[in-house]
This record gives structure tokens, sequence and C-alpha cells, in this order.
């Protein structure tokens, strides 16, 4: 537990820059914070009211008012001014994000993630794919893209120690980028609140050395368990599913459905 | 205190702008405005991310019909002005005469409007997305239905509003002094047809 | 001033009706098949015992791995890797397959077991895969790991339950009406998978993997037996006991009828106008 | 002095008080369906601090569960099998909790406090009007926010439970049964916020329609006490808000009643379209949580400083400026929703922008206790505890407008903390303030002094202790609305301080015990309150305590401002504002009641 307002160590490539800003406001909004405080202590103290004593009669002064306007304003555009730069950098993932950058697609529902790695093709959407749930891996050093979307409601998806979060939207497919600095475990949080098992929805996020990250892509890409392939396979909950479960209205209806959606995983 | 009872009540008089009743429909009709924008915002969103659910105007609403539709209620705004500009000269039996047409006219819309909607639902143009089955998508259904639904229940109240008018007129509540009811009830009336030729534009035409 | 009189009444009446909705929140559409009061008992010097087993030709595919490195706890309690249960064959017999009489037992009613039936969740498996209950009987659900499990059962023509167990914990339900089968999920664990079938007579049986089955104290008369397995589909059976006679039945799965329909209710419709009311009946 | 002419709305005019006249208006008319402004104030007064127990109820709840993760509640049985078995909290319930807690303190305490009753009770006296210009719509606002409140309640006891959505209700998860567990009690949210909204709605009309037209001869638009500007202000903004919640509510009771898809992506719904509609409205309503405490806060402390309040006009154009920003910032609470990156940085330009006018107010209530003569009676204790505590509020408020600080803190236990210091720190202190300031007036006793400064201290010592380390809780990376922290390995260091928070908001929560008792208690027992108790300025202190029906005997006329404290070759500290020029002799000077 800090009780010294420092973040965490960072271990993305943006996240220095991100905690560089948090630090600019904590010392600005610091001092006046403490300038603030201690005035009106000074002011408690030194005019309280005493026998005989008699406020001062004013309505104020054009000049402060001006001051206490004007410096607050050039405050915040500065901190704006700075905040912007990091903001876009972080944000904006096409343009941003290295054009070599790893993709990945994370796909968010009630309460598990499930990860789609591009294989040893480094290419989504190929026979290559594999899925795993709750488990996330990088390689470090190098930038990853991620496609981010959500099968039911709302998820966020929170990278403490990356200083990445994201809103997992239904309907829509978001990049999330960022690169790794530093190989270890860290944990994938979801941040929106999104049921039941919203507190239980983390995953375990592990940033391996380059080539062992190559490795484990190899060998996890090499099976491919049909528990872990992402289109319905020939697993019998999909089987009694896709026969029983699928209303009328068809696909596009039920993939909103938890009642079917939840057996359309594979 | 003197003056302020020698004062009549509801009629503009000098030194003040506006009297406390029409203010306050003035301020009302403002929070009406803001409520029809978030349901016209939603729908403009709505339609630009998903063009593809809408239909041609024409192919499954009836322009032609709801055309006609809006004249009557644009006319029943006149006949209100009337029925204004009659209380002002202490008219009484304008006001009554013109106050009765304003109501058939705002009936006769809310009629017509509830016939288009049994013909629609009959040819499969609904709310909601299960049993949608007309053109376009079921945003289209959803969206008309909230819009002129919210509208029809406006001019639906509107309808009674003036019935309780025409009822203190004929009785002969109001004079040519004192005819705040009769203002307030007719600016709550245009701001109703206002709305109507909006939405008329924006889910019929366009 | 009338109309906020009005207001407040609804009001009241809304908190008023609501409140006994709540009440029988912790029962969920209890009571039912106890309330009807209970025909005739079989007598012993009648009553008729049917026997068969589920054969199964063909390989059966092996239990797919589960991956549950995500969950630790889980994890450690299958040191040699879990498997999916969905076909469990024996030699040349099919294990798992929920067998219950679909006809022939007429009007009769038969009291409801007092013995509760346990589904427990342990090692983020449940236990047992395919489960039987009669209307009315309590089904236990055990949360043996210690670690959140939400029980999300999808019934057509029942109510269902969504709740969570947050710590090892027990949670009592039961079901008010015949249905096969009651799917059940863990949204927190995609993997785990089980199916209820409930009855509203105690003739029911799951096969184990031996396939054998066992009806007993059945009373006289002719009978369709139904078999129900999750991937293979259902398969039906006629029998004829005669007072203190037994039946033999013996049904035949292959491993070719994989991917059939399996009858199974339409899931719950999102915009299910009823659905309220479902609930609603649920707190009675 | 301008001729605002007088006059309720058709077809009276003011019904002015008449001495000597005996009430002879029956029960009903008088306490229930009253008309008077006052016994409505006082009415929504006793709702609201009846759902703030509520509110704060819930928060306790909630609290065990952090502190004692998993620990079944003393008693907790009773919750029932479905929300606590064994006194377990089980998550959907905790989920049911934070969305109330968050809807009854926002809706149902805090907003009906600061609009209703000040609103109620300030609004015609100081003007110098007889009541409000349309008295039969005041009684229809409050008795249609009742049943509002009753429907919210009953949502707890149907089954599935009440809205687990959050109180910001964000679509799929609020239109989805199926999604959230909450059926029934889903729909009575909406239904209940729309009941509501109108409630609002006949309150703002009628506090605009009475500031503007019924203001006492004299009384121009800069001698208004700030109380009203800050009203006037924040009635605008319900009126324009509060039909845009209304409107979002419908589409999203539409989605979950008649199959519509407004929010539901497979069907072309856009999830994103609810967190627009709802922080249009959700910012304004963020200024109507706190600008009448700001007008509250600066009465109170001028006259605790017997001081003129500094910049009065500067005050006034803050007010009226963030009323305008807060139209165009609502994007910043949704920088990590998926909107264009490049709107957010736009909207964080914005949102820099309205921290400037917080920034005025909080320097000119520096400068008016600078040079002052303080008097620590107990609401200028609470003022002064607003002031500090909504410095730190604002400023953690410029972290989240920080876009990229934003992406880490968001959703945090830092906005959380944030919210607090802003509502409870901010707005309570400030609503504990106004309530010990004019009891006297509206009830005719003074509460104790000696259990106002108790309450107050412990409230202020266990207010920061729950409250402050859930900054750095937040720093830490906690996530708001989790059941169980411990289920991430990088929370598991952090329980110590939940629990110590825990422990302070239990403490918290029972000294309001005493604040409950001092209420209570002085209604009976209280010491007889003077017409002008503080020596104040503004027109109700010129009335007996309480002031009768119809309150002036005549209409009063404005000479001066309301803030003409300590002005020189005066004996009295104070210049009433009716109070003819040339009289050297205020009125008679009272003990101020500290």
């Amino acid at each position: 537990m800090n009780w010294n307002w420092l973040l965490p160590e960072p271990v993305s490539t943006f996240g220095s820059e991100i905690d560089s800003i948090y630090y600019l406001i904590l010392v600005i909004t610091g001092i006046i914070f403490v300038l603030v405080e201690v005035a009106l202590v000074v002011f408690m103290v030194k005019y309280r009211h005493r026998e005989g004593r008699r406020a001062e009669y004013s309505h104020g002064s054009t000049r402060l008012e001006l001051v206490w306007t004007v410096v607050p304003f050039v405050l915040v555009m500065v901190i704006a001014w700075m905040s912007m730069r990091v903001w876009l950098e972080a944000k904006v993932a096409d343009g941003h994000a290295p054009a070599d950058a790893l993709s990945i697609r994370v796909a968010a529902k009630q309460f598990e993630w499930n990860v789609t790695y591009p294989g040893p093709d480094e290419r989504l959407d190929t026979a290559d794919d594999f899925v795993k749930t709750n488990q996330l891996h990088l390689p470090v050093g190098r930038a990853v893209r991620i496609e981010l979307t959500s099968d039911d409601v709302i998820h966020s998806f929170f990278l403490p120690e990356f200083r990445v979060k994201q809103d997992a939207v239904p309907g829509m497919t978001i990049g999330v980028w960022f690169e790794a600095t530093t190989a270890g475990e860290y944990e994938l949080a979801c941040a929106e609140l999104c049921g039941l098992g919203h507190y239980s929805m983390n995953a375990s996020v592990t940033v391996h050395e380059s080539e062992a990250f190559q490795s484990w892509v190899s060998e996890e890409g090499g099976q491919t368990p049909a528990v872990e392939t992402p289109a319905p396979p020939d697993t019998s909950a999909a089987d009694l599913e896709a026969a029983s479960t699928t209303p009328p209205s068809g696909e596009d209806h039920s993939s909103h459905q938890p009642a079917s959606d939840g057996k359309e995983r594979a | 205190m003197s003056h302020a009872a020698a004062m009549s009540a509801s009629r503009p008089m000098e030194g003040m702008k506006i009297y406390n009743l029409k203010l306050g429909m003035w301020v009302f009709l403002l929070s009406e405005v803001m409520f029809f924008s978030s349901l016209i915002g939603a729908y403009i969103i709505l339609r630009f991310a998903h063009p593809e659910q809408w239909a041609e105007p024409n192919t499954v609403l009836n322009v032609p019909l709801t055309g006609f539709n809006t004249f009557m209620l644009i006319c029943s705004s006149v006949t209100m002005v009337k029925a204004f500009a009659a209380i002002e000269h202490g008219d009484q039996a304008g006001l009554r005469k013109w106050l009765i047409a304003t109501i058939i006219l705002g009936a006769a819309f809310v009629g017509i409007q509830v016939y288009e909607y049994i013909k629609l639902a009959q040819h499969g143009f609904v709310p909601g997305a299960a049993a949608y089955a007309a053109e376009g998508g079921p945003l289209y259904g959803s969206t008309f239905y909230t819009m002129t639904g919210f509208h029809g229940a406006h001019v639906t109240i509107g309808v009674l509003a003036l019935i309780f008018t025409a009822v203190k007129a004929f009785r002969g509540k109001y004079t040519s002094t004192d005819y705040g009811g009769v203002e307030i009830m007719g600016l709550y009336w245009h701001f109703v047809d206002l709305v109507w030729i909006i939405l008329f534009t924006i889910v019929y035409l366009i | 001033m009338r109309r906020s009189l009005e207001a407040m009444a609804l009001a009241l009446l809304f908190a008023a009706a609501s409140a006994c909705g709540g009440g029988g929140d912790a029962d969920t559409g209890g009571e039912v098949a106890t309330d009807e009061e209970v025909g005739p008992a079989v007598s012993p010097d009648s009553a008729a015992t049917v026997t068969g087993v589920v054969n199964f030709t063909g390989t059966a595919p092996p239990g797919e791995p589960i991956d549950m490195s995500e969950e630790p706890t889980c994890a450690e309690k299958h040191p040699d890797g879990a498997t999916t249960e969905q076909v469990v064959a024996g030699d040349g017999t099919l294990g798992n397959v929920f067998v219950y009489v679909k006809d022939g037992l007429g009007s009769r009613t038969f009291p409801t077991s007092s013995e509760p039936v346990t589904l427990d969740q342990d090692g983020c498996v449940y236990h047992p895969h395919i489960l039987a209950i009669q209307t009315g009987q309590d089904l236990v659900v055990k949360n043996s790991d210690g670690i959140l499990h939400n029980i999300n059962t999808q019934p057509t023509v029942n109510q269902g339950f969504n709740v969570s167990q947050p710590v090892a914990m027990e949670t009592t339900r039961t079901f008010a009406s015949p249905e096969v089968m009651i799917p059940v999920k863990c949204d927190v664990h995609g993997w785990m998978e089980a199916f209820i079938g409930v009855q509203s007579h105690p003739y029911m049986a799951v096969t184990s993997t031996d396939g054998t089955f066992r009806l007993e104290n059945l009373p006289p008369g002719t009978y369709t037996i139904e078999a129900w397995h999750q991937r293979y589909g259902t398969q039906t059976q006629t029998v004829t006991v005669a007072a203190q006679g037994s039946g033999e039945v013996t049904f035949e799965y292959s491993a070719d009828m994989a991917g059939r329909p399996v009858p199974m209710g339409e899931p719950i419709d999102l915009h299910d106008h009823g659905s309220d009311q479902r609930v609603a009946h649920a707190g009675r | 002095m301008s001729t605002v002419p007088v006059e309720v709305g058709h077809p009276s005019v003011q019904h002015w008080a008449e001495p000597g006249h005996r009430d002879d208006r029956s029960f009903l008319r008088k306490y229930v369906f009253a008309t008077d402004h006052k016994v409505i104030g006082a009415q929504f007064l006793f709702m609201s601090l009846f759902f703030l127990l509520v509110g704060g109820a819930l928060a306790m709840l909630i609290r065990w569960q952090l502190g004692w993760p998993g620990t079944p509640i003393p008693g907790g049985a009773i919750l029932g099998e479905a929300k606590a078995p064994g006194g377990i909290i089980l998550p959907e319930f905790y989920n049911s909790l934070v969305t109330m807690h968050g809807t009854f303190m926002i809706f149902f305490a805090i907003m009906p406090l600061l609009v209703g009753v000040f609103g109620n009770w300030l609004i015609p006296l100081h003007v110098g009007a007889a009541d409000m210009a349309f008295p039969r719509l005041n009684m229809a606002s409050f008795w249609t926010a009742v049943p509002a409140g009753l429907i919210m309640l009953s949502s707890f006891f149907v089954t599935g439970g009440a809205s687990a959505a959050g109180w910001t209700g964000y679509a799929p998860l609020s239109a989805v049964p199926e999604y959230s567990g909450v059926y029934l009690g889903q729909k009575l949210w909406c239904i209940s916020l729309i009941v509501l909204g109108f409630a609002s709605l006949m309150g703002a009309v009628n506090y605009i329609t009475t500031i503007v037209n019924m203001r006492a001869p004299g009384m121009t638009w800069m001698r208004l006490p700030l109380p009203i500007w800050s009203l006037f202000i924040t009635a605008i903004l319900v009126l324009l808000a509060i039909p845009v919640l209304t409107g979002a509510l419908i589409l999203l009771l539409f989605d979950q009643t008649i199959g519509t898809t407004f929010f539901l992506p497979p069907d072309g719904g856009q999830p994103l379209m609810w967190q627009h509609l709802f922080w249009y409205f959700g910012h304004p309503e963020v200024y109507i949580l706190i600008l009448p405490a700001m007008g509250i806060v600066s009465e109170v402390l001028s006259n605790g400083s017997r001081k003129p309040i500094f910049g009065y006009r500067f005050m006034v154009y803050a007010t009226i400026a963030i009323a305008f920003l807060g139209w165009v910032v609502w994007g910043h609470h949704m920088f990590q929703s998926g909107m264009n990156p490049y709107l957010g940085a736009t909207f964080m330009t914005s949102t820099m922008i309205i921290a400037v006018p917080s920034a005025i107010k909080v320097f000119n209530w520096l400068g008016t206790m600078y040079r002052g003569n303080i008097h620590f009676h107990v609401p200028m204790m609470n003022a002064i505890a607003f002031v500090a505590m909504f410095v730190i509020g604002g400023l953690s408020g410029v972290f989240m407008a920080s876009t990229p600080v934003d992406i880490y803190i968001h959703d945090t236990y830092f906005i959380v903390a944030h919210i607090h210091y802003v509502l409870f720190g901010g707005s309570l202190f400030a609503i504990f303030a106004g309530i010990y300031y004019w009891y006297p007036k509206f009830f005719g006793r003074l509460m104790s002094p000696l259990l106002g400064k108790i309450h107050f201290g412990l409230t202020f010592v266990f207010y920061n202790l729950v409250f402050f380390p859930m900054h750095n809780l937040g720093l830490d990376g906690m996530m708001r609305r989790i059941y169980d922290p411990n289920q991430y390995e990088f929370l598991q260091p952090l329980q110590p301080v939940n629990t110590l928070i825990s422990v302070s908001a239990l403490l918290l929560g029972a000294a309001q015990l005493i604040f409950i008792f001092n209420f209570v208690w002085s209604l009976k027992a209280g010491k007889k309150a003077p017409a002008n108790p503080w020596n104040a300025n503004s027109l109700e202190w010129t009335l007996p305590s309480p002031p009768p029906h119809g309150n002036f005997t005549t209409m009063p006329t404005v000479y001066r401002g309301p803030y003409e404290y300590s002005a020189p070759d005066r004996e009295t500290d104070f210049w009433p504002q009716s109070e003819p020029p040339g009289t050297r002799t205020g009125g008679r000077r009272e003990e101020v009641h500290a």
C-alpha cells in the first residue's frame, strides 16, 4: 500500500509518459492544495472573533479576481496541452501503433476474456489461430495491437501496470495498442461493471522474452485442441445448441442472448 | 401591495414583460424542447449509424395521408390564433367557435394517426425487433413509433386541455382582460404543431 | 391533489405487492408438486420393475481436455488434467444417459421424495454431470471449491435461476414442473456444464458407465420409456410389466448418431415479455 | 430600483400574511397537502433525510463486504436467501447495493435536499414574495417525488432484486434482464426516475417563474442572495437536463419491455448512445448537486465572517459560466468508452476550462474570510469544512480531466474518492450548514450547538478517514464496484486499508445518529429561536420564527444587497436588506448562537 501518491512501476512504453503528466499535475495541485488549506487555517486563527473586533468592510477587488481567473486558466491550459500529445499517442492505435505490431483479438464476455492469437503466421482469421481463455501472453519489446470486442455487455480491458484501459463495447471493434517493456507476470482486470461475476473477471498476463514467446506460440499453435478453436466445433455443446437453441430470428439475434450465447462458447 | 392588488392577474401590464402563467408555460416548453431533441438526437445518431435500416419514403409510410394530417394540424394552429384574437377583443362567441374548431381538427389528427398505426402494424411495421417484418430494419419501426407516439400523446393531452378550456369558455370564464388560460393553451398548441412539422420532415420526407 | 393521492396509493400498492413477491425469494417456485393430494401408493405386492441397459457401438470419442490453468484452485484438483464428460462409454455401453418413464403412468400422482439431490461443484466440474430430480424435490447446489461459481439454469418450462456462490456454501432450489432437460452452466467457468431432468414421478435414472439402469416399484402397466443423451439424442421403447413382474429394455446408441438434434427447450427469448411473470411466479 | 410587479398565478394576487388572523386551514391542507412553500420545504426535508438514511445504510453494507469480504453480517440473514444467505452478501446483491446507494443518494437525498428543501424554503422569502408563483404545482411536485421514491424503494423487494447496473445504468447490462439477473427491478428503476423527473420539472418551472417575476421592489438581480442565484441557475439546468434523462430512460424502458433495440448492438442499437444521452444530462446534474451548496456556503461564510461576500459579481458570473460550460463537458465521463479520441481531446479542453469558475469561487470564499471577524457557530464550521473539502474534490478532478492520467485512474477508487469529496465533503457539509443555519427560522427552535459541534467534529474526522485513503486505493489500481478486491493478487495488499476505511465508515455512520437526535430533540426541546439568531441581513430574518403563512404582512422593499456586514459608522455589524436608509441602529442585535 502506498501512502506516498506514487504510481506502480509502469511496464509499457508510454506508461512513463503518462506517469510524468500525473506527477506534473500532482505537484501543481499539491502546491495549490497546501496554499489554500494553509490560508484557510491561518485566516481561521488570525481573524477569529474577539471582543471589539470589526471585520474589514470590503466588497472585493477586481484586480485580484482577474489574477485568480487568469492564473488557473493558464495552468489548466498548460496541463491540457501537455496531456494532449500523450493521450493521442496512447489512444489512437492506427497511426501510432508501429506497423510491425502483433495483432491479437480479445473478445470479452460474461465473465471471461477470450484471447485469439494469430498463431505462427501472425495473421488473424487463419487456420493456425488459437484461443486462450483468461490468458494473455505477450512478447516483450514488441508493440501489440489488440482488437477489442465484447459479446454481451460493456466490459473494460484494464492492464494497470501497462497504463492501459479501454472499454470493450458490444457491436464495436476498438483498437488498443501498447508495448511491454518488462517480462513478467501481471494481471488483466475488468474495470466496468458487467454483472455478478464482474469482480472475478480477471485473467493472467504473461510477458515473455521474445524468443520464449515464439516457442510458446508454436507449441500452442501446433496443436489445435477442439476446445480452443473459436468457431463452434464438433463439441457436443455446439451441436445441441446449433440444433435446438438458435431462435428463428437468426444468428445475429441469438448473439446477444445469454441463453444461447453462453452455449456458443466452444 | 395596493398597486399589486389593483392589477388584474393574467394580463400583461405596464412594467411587466410577461405574467406568471405565460412565463411558466414558456419555461415548461423549453424543457419540452429538450425532451424532443433527445428523441430526435437519438433518431439521427441511429439513422446515420444504420442507413440500411431505413426504407425510402412512401414505401412503408403513407406520406400523402400524413401530409394531409399535417395540413390539418397547421390549420388547427390558425384556428387557435383566431380563438385567442377573439377573446382579446372580448368576442365570447368567436372564442367558443374557434376553440371547437381547434378541438375537432386536433381530434381528427389523432384519429388519422391511430388509423395509420393500425395499417402499418398490419404491414408488419412494428416497434421492436422480434416481430418486425416490413422493409428496412427494426430501428426504423422503433424510432418511428417512439417519436410520432410521444408527439401523438402531446396532441391528445392538448385536445383534452382544449376541451377543458372550451368548457371554461362556455361558462364565460375568459374576458378581454383575463385570457391567460387561452393564451398559454395557444402556446402549448403551437409548440406541438411546430414539433410535428419537424418530425414530419425528418421521419416522412427525408 | 386527488391525482397525487392516487399516485400515493399506487406506489403503496407497488410496495405491498412487491413485498409479498420478495418474501418468497428464497424458495424459487417451491411447493407445487407438494400441494397436490398424493394418489394411491403403489402396493408392494403389485410393484413391478423395469431394468435395462444402454448399449453403444462404435468408438466413443475421448473426453476433450479442459484448460483450467486460469483457475489454479480447480486445476490442482485434477492432477492428470480434466476432460469433458459428454460421452462416458464403458465396454459397449453408454453412461450419462437419462432414462425415464415418459408415458403410461396415467393420472397417478406420486409423493415427492424428501431426500434432497445434490449438485456439487468440485474442481470446477459439476457432479453429477446428468442429474435426475422430482418436481418439488430439493436441489442442493454445493460449492466445494470456495471460489466464485454462479449456477445459471436455463429451463424452458420451469422458472430458471441464476444465483452465485462467492464462497464455499450451499443453495437450495426446486423445480415446479417436469422438464427434459434443463441445461446448467457457470458464467465464470465457461467449460462447466450439467443437465437436470425433472419428472413429477420417481421413475427415472441416469446410467452409469456400464449402461445399466433400474426403475423399481412401478405399478403394473404399459410404459413408454425414453432415453436421453446430450450428444446422441433420444430414443423411446415401450415395455409392459405385470404385477410383480419385470421388464427388460435395451437402447442402442452408436457413435454416428452424433449431432442429431437433441430435444431441449428453446432459449429464453431476449424480448420475451413474459420474462417478468416467469420470475414473478417464482416468488410465490 | 426595478418595479417587477407581484402576483401569484391566475387569478389571485399574492396573499400576504394577515396579522392576528388565525389560520383556520384543516390539518390536511396545512401539513399534508400544503401549498405553503415553507411546509413543502419541510416535507422535502423529511423525505430526503429518510432516503439519506437509506442510502447510508446501503453504504454500510457495501463497506462491510469490502472490509471483511465474505464474512456474514451479524443478523444479516434477515436480508433473505436471495440477497445474503446466512448474512453473506452475494455479488448480485452487492451490485444492487452500489447501484441503489448511488441512485438514492443522488436522486432522492442530495438533489431534493438542495433543490427541494432550500429551493422551497429560501426562494420566496429571499425574493420577498408571499409564496411560490404556483403553490399548487409546488405541492404536486412533492407528492410526485414521494411515489417515485417509494417505487425505487419497492424494487428491493421484487424478485430479482433492485437494479444492479450501476447508478449510470449503462446499456446493454441495464437493458437485458438475462445479463444483470435483474428483471422487474430494473424497470422500476427507470419508471421511478421518470416520475421523479416530473417532480423536478414542476419545481424548476416554479423556481424560475418565482425568481424572475416575484422579486420585491428593489430586489434587483445584483441584490439577490447568492443561494437564490445558485438555485436559479440550478433550476435552469434541471429544466433542460432532466428531459434528456427522461427521454433516454424511456428508450431504455422500451428496450426492456416492448423489444426495441435502441441500445442493443445486434439489431443496430448503439450502447454508447445511452452514455451520451445519460451524461448529457449527467454533467449538468453534477452542478445541480453542487451549485446550491455553493450558494448556501457563500451565505453562511459571509454571515460567519461578518464581512460582505468577496466579489459578489464574480461569484454570480462564475455560477453562470458553470451553467454554460456544464453543457459541453459531458464527454469527460467517457474518455475510455471507445469514443473517438480526438473528440476526447476537445472534451478535455472544455473540462479543464470549467475548473476555472470553481477556482474563482474558492478564492472568493477565502477573500471573504480574510480580515473578517469569524464567529465559529455550527453552520460556519460546516461551511468552512465545505471549502476545505471542496478544494480537494476540485483538485482531484484535474487528474481525471487530464485524459492520459484518466486512462489509469478511470473507474478506480480515485474517482470514488473524487465524487465523495464533492458530494459528501462538498454538498453534504453545505447541507448540514444550511440545516443548522435555517432550522431556527423554519422550526422556531435552535438546534443544540454543543451536539452540533460534536456531530461536526466526528463527521469531519471520520469522513476524511473514509474517503482520503480511497485516493491511494485508486492509485494502486483498485477498480470501483468490485465485490471482493482479493480476487486480484495486485489488490490483496490493500485489504488492511479497506478494513480501515470500513471501520471509519461505520463510525461515520454512527456519528450521524447524533445529528438525527439533535434534529428531532430540538423540534420539541430546542431553545426558542429569536427572529434573527445569526444577525443576518436577508429578508427572512426580519420575520418571526417560524414566519406566518404568507410570510410578509406587506410587500417588503429592498434597499441594498444581502451581505452588508460590518458597514462603517453603524452600531450593529449587520444591515438588513429591507431597512430604510438613514437609520444607524440596525435591527436589534442578538447574541450569535454559536
